[in-house]
């Protein structure tokens, strides 16, 4: 089926709606959001901790403080100028969420509640400062509630569970999506003057994960198959306080309100790695700190894991401020957390990297920053380089409404000023010739098998703690296991409602997004925020202060680089 | 540990009518449902259809039937439910295949409700004020997640698909106890008709499906006060 | 047309509010009418007592004859008033619904007039 | 089937329990209405109700039901217009099913008895 509309955007988690609600402020624009999952299924509603903004409720904050440790807590790969940008435009972004409805907690005074976070300090870094915006700990389920409830208002018109399979590139512009309706399986082409992906972020290519089952990296890996690179891949971030063995994210909010984390002997180890900020560090470090406990023999019972300390919160700040944490503590583990140790892990958390972007969403195709017109990317797909080698807690909300904000404001701007590009002949026959032979394939490999090596091969050997050999190793792997992919057989031959040939699509994108991340992992020869090599323990500024750009070509990947913009923060060693 | 598992089975393009599926799986005591069900997937039967994204019960897509209350299977452990178990999709809604019913009704009455918030007066530079104590009086309903989970465990809505059911009711209540929105009574006006609120016969049900906790039934009982009591 | 806009154009009045209230309050005075009822009638007289002789002599007091009369509009008032909801929610085809509607109103109309003639107009015979 | 809990009971038999009763006020209302034709026409149905045991446990279900609508009749009340009264409902479930068999036990007595041989009158 055809359809043709002004703006699609596809992925309805914050950053897509944010986009949407734009656009659809224009009442002459027509704009389609298109989505795997309903639009309150979206990953977003899992944030919990905050949004960071200067807003100074509690005590005195500007932007330029937020920017500063948005800058520093990035180890310096952060491109400045966006960050300047985000962190100024995420005072009125908050501000615009709260009058659009959103349920933030209250101070007495009645103004939004502010509290701290990991690597948030006043002053450029002199002490812990309270800029995380929060409702309870709900804050992205309240984020994308809001603006659902907004678009709902405006109008907005959704095409839910229609999955993305392809992007309509002709001479160099983009000009339309292919997607696929779950429900008949019927493919639909919608041609459009602008394209927003705004698809989320890629966990599940690692076993222990905070990510829905549906974070696969679809987007990202579909512009990759039209020539444009992907970003410091290499940076992805492992949060500390994910739940043992089952990644479930425990907020960072736990320690903003003063949860301690100890290892087996009782000990409050941050004291010995980050005397200032302690158990707020930021992410990148506060889970290399535990790596480094479990391989010195200190995790609990000498395992893999340490402890989350809440009870000497006492049960009115754990109920009140951190309640789904307690939630998930108790119904999980079986564990009361107002009375017991909560035992944690790191989890595969967060891209850093991604489609890379300007500061207006869109997207750029080299070190030049020469865009591909009418292709935009926001959230955490896209990578403007706020977040560096590291993001810290509650800039990623700042991200998807800053940019998706930014990114719907510049579309609605192209869409009044081009005309159409037409659609190259036959657009949907890549996606067609896809979604057949999966659907014919009658015997081969299993997806569920390779899904499962690929997971444990990437926690093994791409998370934390990296080296070389580590790091051929699973290149290798993952070139077998793309080997088999390429056999892989699906049992479910219906086109109505067929979750296991979408599933084995989504496997595509995790196995080729892993080969990309292992290919910028092996370039970067330094430690840089969230990718820490054994063998290459400091950061090398004078040959790694730049930016991965991986391509995809016929004849395998090529990297190249791309600066780091750098305009108020000369880099500096990274301590806290 | 073994478990057994009896699922309801049903795809409309080829099946007459709905029937089940019995499997065993090998998982441990502490696996969620919803493992159960993955496990089922990916090593014994691709043809299995549910929804699921998240794992954690936040996002609300795998509402169902196990052993006979509506819970999400990513909330509920095996240990919970013993080694056997029977997981059918939620009732009141057509079955689009096996466990995954159509939700575009839900949606409708959802938006009926108008859900968001409504205040025409110029916003001010900054936040809106609004005291913690006032923020507090709907803090139960902002957790909803529109799982359904609620609305289809409930017996006057089973029969009277009509009724606009406990999870727009609930988000309805978020608007009106929120102090800084300013037209509860056009809302109102339409949870006060035929198909409204007065349809809830304080079931119950619903508190006891809904796996964000709240308190579901409160909640409509809050607003059908709210309509007699404030009378403007 | 919306939901939405429908529900609202549907409305007009507060029925179903009303409705909802008057089980309540008409509960409360059931409440004792009933009760007081199956007190008088089934356990305080013994069953065999309950004849002709005995209605006779109850209805010589206007007292009598005014409690049945408000028990007998009470009673049927709020259980037609639940029989409707009932319907509402079994009887979903339109057909039906007008057929199930006009049986409970004609009814609920004829038995009352019969009761309440009956409750006024009875004159004892001497037996 | 969906496996509901106290309060779907509640409302299960207080459903049941209304229509019952509305239908019996049907009836009833017909046989009272026989007193119009004279002593002889009203006493010899009532005798039926008396004499027939099937009539005695009508009557008693009758009762039964009446007296279970009621009493959960107000538990429905208290929830609706006690602010605190929805945290008690399981409870008061219960209350209302307890009063409802006390009650039922000199009910029981009195009407089924005599079938039985106790409490002969
Ligand atoms: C557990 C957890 C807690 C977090 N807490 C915080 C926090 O406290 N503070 C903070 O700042 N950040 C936090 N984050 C990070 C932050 O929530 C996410 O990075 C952010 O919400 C991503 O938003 P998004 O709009 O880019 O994508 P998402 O919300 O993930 O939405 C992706 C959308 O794309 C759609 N989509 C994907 N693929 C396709 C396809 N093939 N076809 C069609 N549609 C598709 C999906 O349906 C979905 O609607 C947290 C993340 C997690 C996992
Ligand atoms: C004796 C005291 C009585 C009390 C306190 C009482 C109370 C109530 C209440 C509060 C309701 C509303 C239920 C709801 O909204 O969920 C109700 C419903 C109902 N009542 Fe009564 N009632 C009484 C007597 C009667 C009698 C005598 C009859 C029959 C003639 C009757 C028939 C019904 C019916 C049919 C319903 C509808 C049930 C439903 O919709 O589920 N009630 N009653
Ligand atoms: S109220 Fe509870 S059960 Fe109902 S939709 Fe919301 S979260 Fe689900
Ligand atoms: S189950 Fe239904 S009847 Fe009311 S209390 Fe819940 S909505
Ligand atoms: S999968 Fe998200 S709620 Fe269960």
């Amino acid at each position: 089926m055809y359809h043709r509309f002004d703006a699609i955007v596809v992925g309805a988690g914050g950053a897509g709606l944010m986009a949407a609600l734009q656009l659809a402020q224009h009442p002459g624009i027509r704009t389609a959001v298109i989505s795997k999952l309903y639009p309150s299924r979206s990953h977003t509603g899992a944030a919990q901790g905050g949004i960071g903004a200067a807003l100074g409720n509690h005590e005195e904050d500007h932007p330029e403080w937020h920017t500063f440790d948005t800058v520093k807590g990035g180890d310096y790969l952060v491109d400045q100028d966006a960050a300047e940008v985000m962190c100024r435009e995420a005072v009125e972004s908050v501000y615009e969420l709260e009058h659009f409805g959103l349920p933030f907690s209250r101070t007495p005074e009645g103004k939004i509640d502010q509290r701290r976070f990991g690597g948030h300090t006043r002053n450029f870094g002199e002490a812990p400062v309270r800029r995380s915006c929060f409702a309870a700990d709900r804050t992205g389920h309240m984020i994308l509630q809001t603006l659902y409830q907004q678009c709902i208002k405006h109008e907005v018109d959704f095409y839910s569970e229609y999955q993305l399979l392809d992007l309509i590139v002709n001479d160099g512009v983009c000009c339309g999506i292919v997607a696929l309706n779950i429900k008949d399986g019927e493919v639909h082409i919608f041609h459009a003057k602008a394209i927003l992906f705004a698809t989320g972020g890629f966990g599940r290519a690692w076993k222990i994960t905070s990510n829905a089952l549906s974070n696969t990296g679809d987007g990202v890996m579909i512009a990759a198959r039209h020539g444009v690179p992907l970003e410091d891949m290499e940076m992805y971030q492992f949060h500390p306080t994910g739940v043992y063995k089952l990644g479930i994210l425990l907020t960072e909010g736990a320690r903003g309100e003063g949860g301690i984390l100890r290892n087996d002997s009782g000990e409050r180890f941050t004291e010995r790695y980050a005397p200032t900020l302690l158990d707020l560090a930021p992410r990148d470090m506060v889970s290399r700190f535990i790596y480094q406990e479990v391989k010195e023999g200190r995790g609990i019972k000498g395992k893999d894991y340490v402890h989350l300390d809440l009870t000497h919160l006492g049960a009115d700040v754990v109920e009140n401020k951190l309640p789904d944490l307690a939630d998930f503590v108790r119904v999980y583990l079986g564990i009361d957390p107002v009375r017991e140790l909560i035992p944690i892990q790191p989890t595969a958390h967060y891209a850093m990297g991604g489609i890379p972007t300007d500061i207006d969403g869109r997207v750029v195709l080299n070190a030049e920053e020469d865009v591909m017109p009418g292709f935009y990317a926001a959230g955490e797909c896209a990578c403007v380089s706020v977040h560096g080698a590291n993001r810290l807690g509650t800039n990623s909300l700042v991200d998807i409404v800053v940019f998706g904000r930014r990114a719907g404001k510049h579309m609605a701007r192209h869409i009044q000023e081009v005309d159409f590009t037409e659609l190259p002949p036959k657009p949907d026959a890549f996606s067609r010739e896809q979604l057949g032979q999966l659907l014919s394939r009658e015997s081969g490999e299993s997806a569920a098998e390779i899904r499962q090596h690929l997971q444990e091969e990437m926690m093994d050997k791409v998370s934390v703690l990296r080296t070389e050999d580590k790091l051929k190793a699973a290149q290798k792997t993952v070139a077998q296991l793309k080997q088999a992919y390429t056999r892989v057989a699906i049992q479910d031959r219906q086109t109505w409602y067929n979750s296991e040939l979408l599933e084995t699509m989504e496997l595509g994108y995790l196995l080729d997004i892993s080969e990309i991340t292992i290919a910028g992992a092996l370039v970067r020869k330094e430690s840089r925020g969230a990718h820490y090599r054994d063998d290459y323990p400091s950061r090398d500024d004078a040959n790694f202060l730049k930016h991965t750009l991986v391509y995809g070509t016929p004849d395998g990947l090529m990297v190249r680089y791309k600066p780091v913009k750098i305009t108020k923060f000369e880099p500096k060693e990274r301590k806290y | 540990m073994q478990v057994t598992c009896k699922i309801r089975r049903y795809n409309p393009t080829v099946d007459e009518k709905p029937y089940f599926s019995v499997y065993r799986a090998e998982v441990e005591p502490t696996d969620r449902v919803l493992d159960v069900l993955n496990t089922i997937k990916w090593y014994e039967d691709g043809t299995l259809t549910y929804r699921r994204s998240c794992a954690h019960g936040v996002c609300g897509s795998d509402a169902m039937r196990i052993n006979g209350r509506n819970r999400l299977a990513c909330k509920v452990l095996v240990r919970d439910v013993g080694n056997r178990m029977t997981i059918e999709p939620m009732m009141g809604f057509k079955v689009l295949r096996d466990l995954v019913v159509d939700m575009e009704p839900f949606f409708e009455k959802y938006k009926a409700v108008k859900p968001y918030l409504i205040n025409d007066e110029p916003a001010p530079v900054t936040e809106r004020l609004q005291s913690p104590e006032d923020r507090a009086k709907y803090d139960d309903t902002t957790k909803c997640i529109l799982c359904a989970a609620c609305t289809t465990s409930c017996p006057p809505f089973w029969s009277n698909p009509d009724f606009v059911g406990p999870a727009a009711l609930v988000n309805a209540h978020r608007f009106i106890f929120d102090s800084r929105d300013q037209r509860g009574a056009d809302r109102a006006a339409i949870i006060s008709d035929r198909d409204g609120v007065w349809r809830c016969r304080t079931v119950f049900n619903c508190t006891d499906a809904c796996p964000r906790g709240i308190q579901v039934t409160n909640a409509m009982e809050e607003v059908k006060r709210k309509l007699l009591y404030d009378r403007a | 047309m919306s939901l939405a806009r429908q529900a609202v154009e549907k409305r007009g009045t507060n029925f179903e509010l009303w409705s909802w209230y008057y089980f309540r309050i008409s509960g409360v005075l059931l409440l004792f009418l009933a009760l007081g009822h199956v007190y008088v009638m089934h356990i305080a007289t013994p069953i065999e007592e309950v004849n002709y002789a005995f209605v006779a002599a109850r209805y010589a007091t206007p007292f009598w004859r005014t409690y049945d009369a408000l028990l007998l509009l009470l009673a049927m008032s709020h259980g037609v008033n639940g029989m409707r909801l009932i319907l509402h929610d079994y009887i979903r085809a339109r057909s039906w619904r007008v057929f199930a509607f006009s049986v409970l109103y004609s009814a609920a109309l004829i038995f009352t007039v019969l009761g309440v003639l009956v409750i006024l107009t009875f004159q004892p015979q001497p037996s | 089937m969906y496996r509901g809990r106290e309060g779907m009971w509640s409302w299960i038999f207080h459903r049941v329990s209304g229509v019952g009763v509305l239908l019996f006020l049907f009836i009833h209302i017909v046989d009272t209405a026989l007193i119009g034709w004279g002593p002889d026409v009203y006493n010899a149905v009532t005798t039926i109700y008396h004499e027939w045991a099937i009539f005695r446990f009508l009557q008693f279900t009758l009762i039964a039901a009446v007296l279970y609508h009621s009493f959960n009749g107000v538990r429905i009340i208290v929830i609706d217009f006690w602010p605190k009264g929805f945290q008690y409902q399981r409870l008061m479930f219960y209350g209302a099913m307890g009063l409802t068999v006390l009650a039922l036990i000199p009910t029981g007595v009195l009407l089924l008895g005599p079938i039985f041989g106790i409490a002969e009158r």
